[in-house]
């Protein structure tokens, strides 16, 4: 229910923004550099575009914590002739700025992945065309009801998180919480700074602390990974359960290993391409629906195969209702 | 062994008096129960060894180190300086050895430092540059030969003119006691002369200065008292008009006993 | 007289100064920015509209704040490792009392409380336990992104207030308020460095420490009074980084630190001590803002742009060779 | 004769340092540690068992190793700030080389050869450039976790090999093989700095740059040198960390920055050169490492791990104080 | 006014020829066409006001600085060193002005810089610690009155001290040509005669020296041949037999011609 766009109206911007024979430039601003789930979501935007014949930029922040520098990178582009911009924010509020500078100028804003704070979109008259995404709360939820399903005696379990602090990071732990049954119990949160390496140390000495440990729920699959790692190190492989979000190629070809026992995969990829076909349709003149919900999938080891045969596109079906407009 | 002020030498005139002073580093005893007057109005030198105590003991008076144990009595006051502000604000100013400079700072900044002209403007003190500028020009002038651009950094300077600047800030401003460590050491034959005669206008204007020095001609000429330093002990004071070159490097050398 | 000779030493010493490569190695972070101004208009005729200017400008005005901050602690040879997560802690104790309702100008001054406060607690624990400056603001960068998490709980706080939009989005011109506070920061810094008591012990205590307090000057105090104008204006940042992104968030703002320091080392001052001037880093934070900005312009790849990024701070820095 | 005087001298020497509270201070690091080990012992017993020894050992491993050659760096006046990204940078190197079939062997060469590069590169700009150290590996930072994502495509590469998983979970008994490595580190750097003309130069450099230049050491070289062996121990600690992930990722590994400095400090190294120690360094590393491990054990939550953190490296450094 | 060899001196015994050097720093011409000749197996003494150029010259020769024009002559090869690394493998020592000693090194440390005694191992060149430290206290004990531990750090040295290391590294490693720039400033008398024992001792042992120094008194009982530094300018140079200490600070003052 989160990201509700502020504004219809597309087909005036698009209008406006005078783009020849409906083709739009567009700009993108994800979130991270370094991450497997932003590069497949990059990808997705590139291989859309390419299709698409429409040109586009994408522009990354720096970290997955760098709020003032994303900001900074969409006032760059903001001066700039594009018509159509797809923004993944940081936090709610970061990006918040530039939106409204865009908002001003009418061009079209597409949000994708991470909600903008509908609140300060509002005060700030920023109008979002369309909202394509998945809840990372709800991301959780689905690794919590996982957890529940592959331990339904339930036990202790604990959590390893981003950096502290980070908005993404609480989301999914946040929903994991709430996800898992009641006969669960996490005993201990800790931050690795979404670091393989420091994931692994710390899931070694949590395991140490709490010897009657069942399971990891882990913020992404970088660290998850380096936690499966740890398991099997203490040899405790299949006894103690991890589930991680993202869905990255390394992660499902260790779901189907066996060695990760599930990652809920958001599709990045899906996001990206759909942001883009959003900008093809606003560009087209049509009217694009508020609230888009991109593919979630929980994978484990029976879907692996087939999800590792389509990655990084989902496997299943899916509902883009831009397909229609932009054919 | 230990020392003990000179029967001659009255304490009444007395400005500085050392009693018992010692300090050790580690197990290096750099001043054993230093003991010595300094009168008002007078040139005293102290001379001894390289490594004796004396810039150790001059380090005491000036609030750079703190004595283990014994006492120091400046102008009738029993002193116990916490840092070498206190020192200043008492009315010692002192040459260093190692001359203190911030090779950083100008020449006019050096001379003017922690005595910065400023002017008030409301609630804030600007420094006004250009009158200590102009004064630094006058002081270093006084003293150097090949006179160094006040506005040029320390770190330019000639080992002589950094010594012109060093004793420069210590005369400039009026104290009751100057000191000075081995201030011509590294001056030329003018220069060395300028000092001199500038010790010798701070003598006539009424301050006391305590003069360290290796060059007994230099200390015979000056000096009104000389104290003997020798590992870490002070071995004896002499008046200067009552003993002679011979008689010191004896003290010194540890070739003559008290 | 003396005066005359004085103004006649000041002409010459301009026109020799002029020929001097030191002096323009003093300069080398203006000589960078232009460089990378005339490189980047070349290239693409947007990056000096008035506009990109305009989002420059503002963008840079946190980072000149924290970096006008850093001079000071550097110029006593010191570093403050702390000044990024200060700004989150002022950030965070900002938004907590924003949202329990203590009003905006009540919370604005809580929240530069609070950062002054770590730089109190930085200045006096460098000053009076004798430690190096490294290590201890290395630990109250831990300790101060931990409070900033505890108070927060974690979670970030949006926040909306007409006065701060206003503060980041109005402005005079092209001069949007923040870059302007950042300005009037950097004016005041600089006369408190060169025309004031103040700066002179300030710099002597950099300089050369034993010399500086053999003449009396307390360089605790002034230790302490550097980490408490950096605390401060980490917390003024603080301010300006909430009004920017909307909200007070807990997660550490880690590019601060490390940019805080390359603005002042590219701005020619150096890290051990005894000058400086704000000027320079005042141009090293312009030029690492307009660096990024002219990268996105250009629509670099965001895998070429950290090595980009390297290899322009490398060559901008090769401008200070001549210098010392 | 001489060589009786000499032994006394020994002697005597010894018995004044365990009363100086200067000896104390420059065993400050291993103070904190012991002092840290009895808390945590006592608030948890696991804390000491064998099992956990072992896997602190093998945590602290790859800290060890980066901190010596940190150490090298610090000696010479200098700081390494692209060690981390090196590392990163080697550890890519060694994954492309290795997912493209060139064995482990060579991969493992490719990958140190590749960290070395960057010290030489860093050594050669700062010493012929005579450019500030911060500023030259603030710069080869970025450039070198630009070319790691270049290189990597941005994507980690899963490597799995007996050898490596041998190497990053055996050992002999407690003590994992990447413990054992790092401990012949530190110990050929031990005989380096302090047995050869090589680590004499090298303080003399850091201590009085302008006087070793004096005496014809070239100073120049002396600085290739540091930053060619900090890299390549960075190179090191890439394989180390490939071997314990099981994979080479170009994530940047910021957090080996600061704990590579901060082991360095706490070791009681001074950041301005010409004196150092290795043991110290080592037991900085274990310290840091220790404090984690200890803070996780004791389920101490994510929000006050910072806290605790930044308080007891504040407390370790307190020590120091009487150090100089 | 420009100074060229004395007559008297035929270049064949020089062992260093300056001929025509300068250096300026920025507007300050601390060199200005400077010719002067030292003869082989000699004591040649360098004498000057403060500022007057003296160490400049002395940093030329050692390799510090490059003069910008001119050409010296070391040994009958024209020299063009790099660094001090070059003029000390063509056999030239110095003794500094500021010393040019490690702080933060031990004495031994400082002795043996870059000339450190090693035992091969095999491939590795160890440090012979223990070998170092022997040697180096007989050398800090023939010229220190009050001998510093050869293991305590520089730092902690008192002036004097320190300056006697400074001369022992100089005069200890077997050299062509020993240049001593103000070698005796901060000593001690006893001091000082060991250090002026010392340098006959040199000359008896066929190296040349070079020094430089304020006291007049020790110039014409030391040196062989003395030149006359004023302003950047060498204006005059003499056999010390053939003249007196008056014509000497006449030249240093500039109140005679050459
Ligand atoms: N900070 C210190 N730590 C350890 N030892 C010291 C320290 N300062 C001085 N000493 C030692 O104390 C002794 C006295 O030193 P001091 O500097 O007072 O001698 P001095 O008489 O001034 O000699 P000089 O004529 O050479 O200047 C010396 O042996 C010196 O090594
Ligand atoms: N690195 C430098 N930069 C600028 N000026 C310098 C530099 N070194 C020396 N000078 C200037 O050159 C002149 C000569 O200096 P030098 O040190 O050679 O004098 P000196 O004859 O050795 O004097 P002293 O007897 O005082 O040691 C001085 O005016 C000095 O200020
Ligand atoms: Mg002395
Ligand atoms: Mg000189």
């Amino acid at each position: 229910a989160s990201g509700e766009p502020a504004g219809p109206g597309a087909r005036v911007e698009a209008a406006a923004a005078g783009s020849p024979a409906g083709q739009p430039r567009i700009a993108a601003v994800i979130k991270g550099l370094d991450n497997p789930f932003f590069q497949a979501m990059k990808q997705g935007i590139d291989d859309q575009a390419r299709a698409g014949g429409v040109t586009v930029t994408v522009q990354a922040a720096n970290s997955i914590t760098d709020t003032t520098g994303q900001a900074d990178k969409l006032n760059g582009l903001a001066g700039q002739d594009f018509s159509c911009y797809v923004v993944n924010p940081i936090s709610g509020t970061n990006l918040i700025q530039g939106l409204a500078r865009l908002s001003m100028l009418n061009k079209t804003v597409v949000n994708i992945d991470s909600p903008v704070d509908p609140a300060a979109a509002k005060s700030a008259n920023v109008k979002l065309a369309t909202y394509i995404g998945t809840d990372n709360v709800e991301a959780g939820k689905m690794a919590g009801r996982r957890m529940t399903e592959l331990l339904p005696s339930g036990g202790e379990v604990a959590v390893i998180g981003g950096i502290a602090g980070d908005v993404t990071s609480g989301a999914r732990v946040q929903g994991f919480q709430q996800g898992i049954g009641p006969n669960f119990k996490v005993v201990q949160t800790v931050a690795a700074n979404w670091e393989r390496q420091m994931a692994l140390t710390a899931a070694t000495d949590v395991m140490r602390a709490n010897p009657n440990l069942v399971g990891f729920f882990v913020a992404n699959d970088d660290m998850g990974l380096g936690v499966a790692r740890a398991i099997a190190n203490s040899g405790k492989t299949g006894k103690v359960k991890v589930i991680s979000v993202d869905g990255n190629k390394d992660a499902l070809e260790a779901v189907k290993a066996g060695t990760l026992d599930g990652t809920v995969s958001q599709y990045p990829y899906a996001i990206g391409h759909m942001g883009v076909e959003a900008c093809q349709a606003a560009a087209a003149g049509k009217t694009l629906p508020p609230n888009v919900k991109a593919p979630v999938e929980m994978i484990t080891k029976d879907n692996a195969d087939q999800a590792l045969a389509s990655t990084p596109k989902p496997f299943g079906a899916y509902d883009d209702p831009f397909k229609a407009l932009i054919q | 062994m230990t020392a003990r002020p000179e029967p001659g030498t009255s304490t009444d005139g007395a400005l500085l008096r050392c009693e018992n002073v010692s300090l050790s580093f580690g197990n290096v005893r750099a001043l054993v129960e230093v003991s010595l007057t300094l009168r008002r109005g007078e040139i005293t030198a102290l001379v001894g060894d390289n490594g004796a105590g004396k810039s150790t003991l001059v380090r005491c008076v000036s609030g750079i180190h703190r004595p283990q144990s014994g006492r120091i009595v400046f102008d009738g006051d029993e002193i116990d300086f916490h840092s070498p502000e206190d020192a200043r604000e008492a009315g010692i100013e002192t040459v260093h050895q190692t001359l203190a400079l911030v090779e950083d700072l100008t020449v006019w900044q050096n001379l003017f430092l922690n005595r910065e002209i400023v002017r008030r403007l409301g609630p804030v003190a600007l420094l006004d540059r250009r009158a200590m500028q102009a004064r630094s020009k006058e002081m270093v002038s006084t003293l150097a030969v090949n006179v160094p651009a006040v506005r040029s950094r320390v770190r330019r300077l000639s080992g002589g003119q950094r010594q012109a600047v060093a004793i420069c800030r210590a005369a400039g401003f009026s104290s009751k006691l100057v000191i000075m460590d081995e201030p011509t050491a590294a001056l030329g034959v003018q220069e060395t002369a300028r000092v001199e005669e500038l010790i010798f206008r701070m003598r006539e204007e009424g301050h006391s200065v305590l003069l360290i020095s290796h060059n007994f001609v230099q200390v015979m000429r000056l000096s009104d008292q000389v104290w003997v330093m020798r590992a870490g002990r002070c071995v004896g004071g002499r008046r200067t008009a009552e003993t002679s070159g011979e008689e010191i490097v004896a003290l010194v050398t540890g070739a003559a006993g008290q | 007289m003396a005066n005359a000779t004085l103004a006649a030493g000041d002409r010459e010493a301009w026109s020799a100064r002029l020929k001097d490569l030191g002096f323009w190695a003093e300069w080398a972070a203006l000589v960078g920015l232009v460089v990378l101004v005339i490189v980047f208009q070349a290239l693409n005729p947007t990056f000096l509209s008035a506009g990109n200017i305009a989002s420059m400008l503002v963008a840079a005005a946190i980072l000149i704040i924290l970096a006008v901050g850093q001079t000071f602690v550097i110029a006593t040879a010191g570093i403050d490792l702390s000044i990024a997560s200060t700004m989150t802690l002022g950030a965070v104790a900002f938004g907590q009392a924003y949202a329990a309702g203590w009003g905006l100008a009540l919370s604005c001054l809580l929240g530069i409380v609070a950062s002054a406060l770590v730089g109190v607690a930085n200045g006096v624990i460098i000053a009076r336990g004798k430690i190096t400056d490294f290590i201890v603001t290395l630990g109250t960068l831990s300790a101060a992104s931990g409070l900033a998490l505890i108070l927060a709980d974690g979670k970030p706080v949006t926040i909306i207030d007409p006065v701060l939009l206003s503060l980041s989005t109005g402005g005079l011109g092209i001069f949007g308020w923040s870059f302007v506070i950042a300005v009037v920061v950097a004016l005041v810094a600089h006369v408190m460095l060169f025309h004031t008591r103040f700066g002179t012990h300030l710099l002597a205590t950099g300089g050369a420490p034993e010399s500086a307090t053999a003449m009396g000057i307390s360089t605790e105090r002034i230790k302490i009074a550097v980490y408490t104008i950096s605390g401060t204006l980490a917390g003024l940042g603080a301010i300006l980084l909430v009004a920017r992104i909307g909200a007070a968030e807990p997660a550490a703002n880690t590019s601060f630190l490390l940019n805080s320091v390359a603005a002042v080392v590219l701005g020619g001052v150096s890290l051990f001590g005894g000058r400086g001037t704000i000027i320079g880093p005042f141009i090293g934070a312009m030029l690492l803002v307009a660096l990024v900005n002219g990268l996105t312009l250009l629509g670099v790849s965001q895998f070429y742009q950290p090595l980009a990024v390297g290899i322009v701070v490398v060559l901008a820095a090769l401008l200070t060779r001549f210098q010392r």
